[in-house]
């Protein structure tokens, strides 16, 4: 039989990332030197940047597609990997966790969700999901001397197979409903058959799938267990890259294959995004550690994005992709200034810190700001953007909530705020200022004011 | 009737052994359940004209998993176990919320509409012999999804040695 | 890039470097930063205004930030008569203040952060007046605000100074509330922000009328009396004024220029700004008129008894900014920008003058333990001697013109003119008097204070005194471009702002108009001869006066009771309220005020809701199962199969 | 002929199973197993449509469905050896470090 070689093009930018992640293993018995497989990692990551542009088309036998809704998500792990990688450099040396495996592993994870992002057949999204969370698991765990960090990567570990057996369940049954497992073929098949219970059943459970993937409520509770616990570079890749990745499936996969229940699987989301911005935004108020309030603050942006999919227009998917975009940057610029201090895990130890470090103080004021959405940082243009097109699609009463909530969140980041400015430093802040660091603060702090000074560069 | 007398019994002896997993206070005893129990969904594999797959099922999860599950049992301190407390206090919430999900499973699939039919009928299968066809389809059509997949057993070896190894 | 940019643009930059180089690598030179940033300013402020003055107006976008349908937020530029005189106020007294405080400031340890602020705030009062649109307006609104908390608050060391810091912002809060209402509906009526557009559409909305609570309100009214809230707030009017003379525990530097000469300012600008919203609604003139009148006699009857220095200039100024709203909300808004621009130097040279005394004084501010300076201290003396004849209205100074500019144009305008011009000369003598009052106890008879005090008394530094020159200078030659047509002058500046402020038709005649002026220059003799005889000839009389009327005595004193009346009917219901509700519920927490309580209540809803976290795995799963099952059953009810 | 419905029944009897394993019980292998079980079932339900629809799609997915299971364990079990290594636990009331 005669069977076609397969059309490479498209899936350039994951076979890089794999490769590259597998030669790291292989260097990693070479170089002494981590960094050198950080750097390695980054250029990996700068090359599947240049050439994924020009990925576009479908493969495989209409498996995976290179589109620009997954090429515009494809960006955002980039840059959520190579920022990770930036900030991990010292800080995973300082924790005794530096084994080359874990950029590999970084890598590795980061391909799992280009390949979500891409995955046009439920089967690589399934695989995808699982590369991805797989990869994850391990890097939550990998201070693995650290009993935190143990019990993190199992919490975690427990959850994620719980949910992802879940979403095989629904998978399952709309596989016999349909004889297919093509996102596009099942939509075809079902507006042909009509709605069924059945049909119900099975959205409902890969979406509590997907909404644990962004941690949404009540589907959320791992999420501040596992930030607290992962070491910090970890819980930055982790608050941005499978969030991203979850809302990069969710908008494939309820956008078309379940194109013809959009009322129902919107009345759903509705709830959770109301449920998830109030958990997030009241339970962060108590938080004494920064890592787990700025858990539930990611806990509550999933809620604000997932307005941007009740829309249900173009605009509001853009402006969830858009807010992803932002949300990198000021997420992990956030937690890059938790890495910098030698003691920066709890509220109590920012007392002080403009006097003693102005400028750490400064710039964690600016992610502070731009997580509150003050303008004029790019936090305000994400919800801006954001709440405008929901505001378009209908959704007005939504967006009063969201604005209700997102003024109790200000209650919370600006304690940071007054932490550091307003109160008496108990005793001096060590750092631990590298190169690689501060090139990554650098970065995010310029996009987050970059953005929101010349917002028409992402909107529009 | 022969065969739903047969499928009868599988069902039952499935979900007494599905309990038995979840309920033995040791987990060797569980392990052990367990693998009867794969023993028996290779069955109904091969019930259902699924021959490769009922040997996969028990070389690799009746073969690998749970001997991996044994190697870490005997591993950790099962001692434990015996005295303290097999489940958690909420127990009887659980069981309640696991029966309304069953109830609600139950009445959502029973209107289930299958799927229309495929052109691998069970005839043509066997004219093929089933691994034949499987592996044909596993090269060909699901080549990609094979390749990710290779990448997860990567990341499971990779992850099992940063984890588990000792280093200097 | 073009020059107008570079009018607010300098200040920011300036900021910018000593907040990130003033720590380490600055320091003691931080002034130099600012200074020439403001200097550059001044310049260019100076060449736009004879720009301006030759017929050019500029109106133009910098900046589209967002561009979302009908709603446009731009940063663009509007510079026209109104803007210029306000720029070239700004600009000079910051340029002024920021030598000033060069001398004042010395040695303290928080001497880069003050230049910083203080550019900060330059920055965005540049901002606020040359804004072309409502939003930008209302950012620099705001912007300013906040300097001003930091800067009140610059010694947070103090308590009282974080307390007057606390109590300016919540207070602003409630005017800016009101504004901001202004600023959406605006939006929401016109549907654009920018000056340009709201004024030409504006006449649309005359008669219509919306229905609140079952009343049929004025549009234009409703609109114009939101505004009209932030000005009262910013502008220090009743009932928001009790902020005002609390801000004096901020640096002296700080007072003169934000709290005399620009921010405090910014409510009249608004208002004169938005003159034809204003002027097509009565009834918010004459609110804005009466406000504007009570204010400034409520204010200067407060100002007779007060013994603190800085405070007697304070209420000073709420009373002055109560003229100007006067003459505004008369229509004579030509003759209350007029004012506003005399009055900042004035006003300035006052408060520096007050900050000079200060600083020889070692900090004393009771003018009762002062006495005799004249000799000691011969600059500070003759130009605050300068500044307070210019206040008090004498003729040839700067205060006179502007001051029977508006009286004039008050008593031409109808009944309510008549009214607020009776109160507006009364005002007049009040203020010459209180304003003697501090010249015959701190500087004249003999000295008061501790022999320690006595000994340490000396003129302040060069760096000081020029700016105290300059701004004397001002004081007295600042309305001579007011000279009224009946005293022979052109009245140049009523004729400059006429294009953009209007200004009021007068049919009276010269005669008519020389009996007001008489009335006013004899009221501010008057007031200072009786200041003269009190403090001067008979000590003792004040005393006797007060032991008298020790009722009125007390409760001027006590500034009519309103901070405790605030006590009263706000401060206590609020706690008493949070104290028997809120403890009921929350075991007996006690808790403060309702600015704590709801966060407290969230707090605690909080704790509650944290429990469910218990940290076991099982928990969770039971949360997602419950979660799914939750959601299954209610689609499953919802689809009714 | 056996019914679809059966299997499918079937099937969700032991996911459920395995959900309540999951949620009831404290030793962390006994969950790891219930995740198994699920997984099992899952399986049980895709061959069966496999069977009926006459498409060999549900086969490989379960193909890959075992593979993942195979590697989910090892990484589990491996993480729970490292936990083991520092703090003898393997019940989740001992792991209860992190809440709130």
């Amino acid at each position: 039989m005669n069977i076609p070689f397969p059309d490479l093009r498209p899936v350039t930018p994951e076979i890089i990332m794999t490769l590259s992640a597998t030669a790291l293993l292989i260097l990693e018995l070479i170089f002494k030197n981590k960094g050198v497989l950080a750097f390695i990692g980054i250029l990996a990551a700068a090359a599947v940047m240049y050439i994924m542009p020009a990925s576009m088309g479908e493969t495989f036998g209409g498996m995976f597609i290179s589109d620009s809704y997954s090429i515009f998500f494809k960006f955002i792990f980039i840059i959520n990997l190579i920022l990770t990688i930036l900030i991990s450099l010292r800080y995973i040396q300082r924790q005794k966790a530096e084994y080359g495996e874990y950029y590999s592993l970084l890598l590795f994870a980061t391909a799992g969700m280009m390949l979500m992002a891409s995955a046009k057949d439920l089967i690589i999204l399934y695989l995808g999901l699982e590369l991805m969370a797989l990869s994850t698991y391990i890097l939550a765990g990998i201070k693995r001397h650290d009993v935190k960090s143990n019990e993190a990567a199992i919490k975690y570990f427990l959850l994620g197979g719980f949910s992802s057996a879940l979403l095989l369940y629904g998978i399952s049954l709309l596989y016999g409903m349909t004889t297919t497992t093509d996102i596009y073929k099942i939509a075809e098949h079902l507006k042909a058959t009509g709605v069924t219970t059945t049909l119900l059943l099975s959205m409902i459970l890969i979406a509590v799938a997907f909404l644990f993937k962004i941690a949404a409520a009540p589907f959320h509770m791992w999420a501040p267990d596992v930030y607290e616990g992962a070491p910090t570079s970890i819980t930055a890749f982790m608050s941005v890259g499978p969030k991203a990745a979850g809302f990069a499936v969710i908008g494939r996969v309820f956008y078309t294959a379940f194109q013809n229940i959009q009322t129902d699987w919107t009345t759903i989301l509705i709830g959770i995004a109301i449920l998830t911005m109030a958990v997030g935004n009241i339970l962060a108020i108590v938080q004494t550690n920064i890592k787990r309030m700025l858990a539930y603050s990611s806990i509550a942006h999933a809620g604000y994005i997932l307005l941007g999919i009740i829309a249900g227009t173009t605009e509001g998917l853009n402006a969830m992709m858009t807010y992803l975009f932002i949300y990198a940057f000021m997420n992990i610029g956030a937690f890059a200034i938790v890495i910098i201090l030698d003691r920066g895990e709890e509220l109590s130890d920012y007392e002080g810190l403009a006097k003693n470090r102005p400028l750490v103080a400064a710039l964690m004021l600016v992610f502070m700001f731009s997580l509150t959405g003050i303008p004029p940082t790019a936090g305000f243009i994400a919800k801006f953007n954001l709440f405008t097109a929901v505001i378009k699609a209908g959704y007005t009463w939504l967006v009063i909530i969201a604005v209700m909530f997102s003024a109790i969140s200000a209650y919370y980041y600006l304690r940071v705020v007054m932490n550091m400015y307003m109160k008496e430093m108990k005793q001096e802040a060590a750092i631990h200022l590298s190169p690689s660091l501060s090139l990554a603060i650098l970065i995010t702090v310029l996009m987050v004011l970059i953005i929101g000074i010349m917002p028409s560069m992402v909107i529009g | 009737m022969l065969s739903k007398l047969f499928f009868g019994y599988f069902a039952v002896i499935m979900v007494a052994l599905s309990l038995l997993v979840i309920t033995r206070r040791n987990p060797v005893h569980s392990v052990l359940w367990m693998l009867v129990l794969f023993f028996h969904i290779a069955g109904l594999y091969l019930f259902l004209n699924a021959e490769f797959l009922a040997a996969v099922q028990v070389i690799l999860y009746a073969g690998a998993i749970l001997v991996l599950f044994l190697f870490v049992i005997m591993m950790l301190n099962i001692k434990v176990e015996i005295t303290a407390e097999r489940f958690i206090g909420e127990w009887p919430i659980g069981v309640a919320l696991g029966l309304s999900i069953l109830m609600l499973i139950y009445f959502t699939t029973s209107k289930l509409i299958q799927g229309p039919a495929g052109q691998f009928s069970i005839e043509a299968i066997k004219a093929e012999t089933h691994t034949k066809a499987l592996g044909k389809v596993l090269y060909t059509e699901y080549l990609f999804p094979f390749e990710i997949a290779s990448l997860i057993l990567l990341i499971a070896i990779v992850g099992a040695i940063v984890l588990a190894k000792k280093r200097g | 890039m073009d020059k107008y940019l570079l009018i607010p643009l300098l200040p920011l930059i300036a900021f910018t470097i000593n907040i990130v180089f003033g720590k380490g690598i600055i320091k003691e030179k931080a002034h130099w930063v600012s200074i020439l940033a403001v200097l550059g300013s001044f310049v260019i402020s100076a060449s736009t205004f004879t720009e301006v003055l030759n017929g050019k107006i500029i109106n133009y976008d910098v900046y589209n930030w967002i561009v979302s349908g009908n709603f446009r937020v731009t940063i663009g530029f509007l510079i026209d008569q109104l803007t210029a005189i306000m720029l070239i106020v700004v600009t000079s007294v910051s340029l002024l203040v920021h030598i000033y405080s060069v001398g004042y400031m010395h040695g303290d340890k928080g001497y880069y952060r003050f230049f910083a602020y203080l550019s900060l705030f330059t920055f965005s009062m540049l901002m606020l007046v040359m804004g072309n649109n409502l939003l930008q307006l209302y950012f620099g609104w705001e912007a300013v605000g906040l300097c001003s908390y930091f800067l009140i608050g610059f010694w947070y060391e103090k308590k009282s100074a974080a307390d007057a810091g606390k109590k300016a912002f919540i207070v602003n809060r409630f005017g800016d509330f009101g504004f901001g209402l202004g600023v959406i509906m605006i939006f929401l009526m016109l549907g654009t922000v920018h000056y340009s557009d709201i004024f030409s559409k504006v006449g649309t909305l005359t008669g219509q009328t919306i229905n609140i609570l079952g009343y049929n309100v004025d549009l234009i009214t409703l609109i114009a009396l939101l505004l009209f809230c932030g000005a009262v707030g910013k502008s220090a009017q009743i009932p928001l004024h009790v902020w005002l003379p609390d801000a004096m525990e901020g640096p002296t530097p700080v007072s003169a220029l934000i709290h005399a000469a620009t921010m405090v300012t910014a409510g009249v600008f608004m208002v004169a700004r938005f003159n034809p919203l204003f002027s097509l609604s009565e009834v918010a003139m004459n609110v804005v008129a009466l406000t504007g009148a009570i204010t400034s006699l409520f204010a200067a009857t407060i100002a007779l008894v007060q013994n603190d220095i800085k405070r007697i200039v304070a209420y000073s100024t709420v009373s002055q900014l109560g003229y100007m709203f006067l003459a505004c909300g008369v229509g004579a808004y030509g003759a209350g920008i007029f004012h506003l621009y005399t009055h900042a130097y004035f006003k300035a040279l006052l408060f520096l003058g007050a900050g000079s005394v200060m600083h020889a004084m070692a900090g004393e501010l009771d003018v009762q333990k002062m006495g005799g300076l004249k000799k000691h201290m011969p600059i500070t003396y003759i130009t605050f001697l300068i500044a307070s004849l210019s206040i008090a209205g004498i003729p040839g100074l700067a205060g006179f013109f502007s001051k029977d500019e508006i009286l004039w144009l008050a008593y031409n305008h109808g009944m309510v003119g008549k009214i607020v011009w009776a109160m507006g000369t009364v005002v007049a003598a009040l203020t010459a008097f209180y304003s003697f009052r501090i010249i015959f106890l701190a500087f004249h008879g003999k000295f008061r204070g501790t022999h320690e005090q006595e000994h340490h008394l000396h003129e302040s530094p060069k760096v000081m005194t020029i700016p105290l020159i300059i701004l004397a200078i001002g004081a007295i030659s600042a309305g001579w471009f007011g000279i009224p047509a009946a005293l022979g002058g052109s009245n140049a500046i009523a004729h400059f702002f006429e294009p953009v402020l209007g200004h009021p038709h007068v049919t009276a005649g010269h005669e008519e108009e020389f009996m007001v002026m008489g009335i006013s220059i004899a009221a501010a003799i008057g007031g200072i001869f009786i200041s003269w005889i009190f403090y001067s000839l008979k000590p003792e009389m004040p005393k006797n006066l007060a032991k008298k009327f020790k009722r009125i005595y007390i409760t001027l004193w006590n500034k009519y009771y309103v901070d405790e009346l605030y006590d009263f009917i706000i401060v206590r219901p609020m706690k008493w309220l949070a104290n028997s509700i809120l403890v009921a519920v929350t075991d007996g927490k006690i808790i403060e005020g309702i600015v704590n309580g709801v966060p407290q209540a969230i707090r605690n809803f909080s704790e509650r809701l944290r429990k469910l976290q218990t940290g076991q795995l099982q928990h969770y799963g039971l949360g997602m199962a419950l979660g799914l099952f939750v959601i299954l059953a209610l689609v499953l009810i919802a689809a009714g199969r | 002929m056996v019914p679809l419905n059966w299997y499918i029944g079937l099937s969700a009897v032991i996911f459920v199973i395995g959900m309540v394993g999951f949620i009831v019980r404290k030793n962390i292998l006994i969950m790891l197993m219930s995740i198994e079980l699920m997984l099992n079932s899952v399986n049980i339900s895709l061959v069966a449509f496999s069977h009926y629809l006459q498409d060999l799609r549900g086969q490989v997915f379960v193909f890959f469905i075992i593979t993942v299971a195979a590697a989910e364990a090892a990484i589990g079990l491996a993480i729970l050896v490292a936990l083991f290594k520092n703090k003898a636990a393997v019940h989740t009331d001992e792991i209860m470090e992190m809440k709130g």
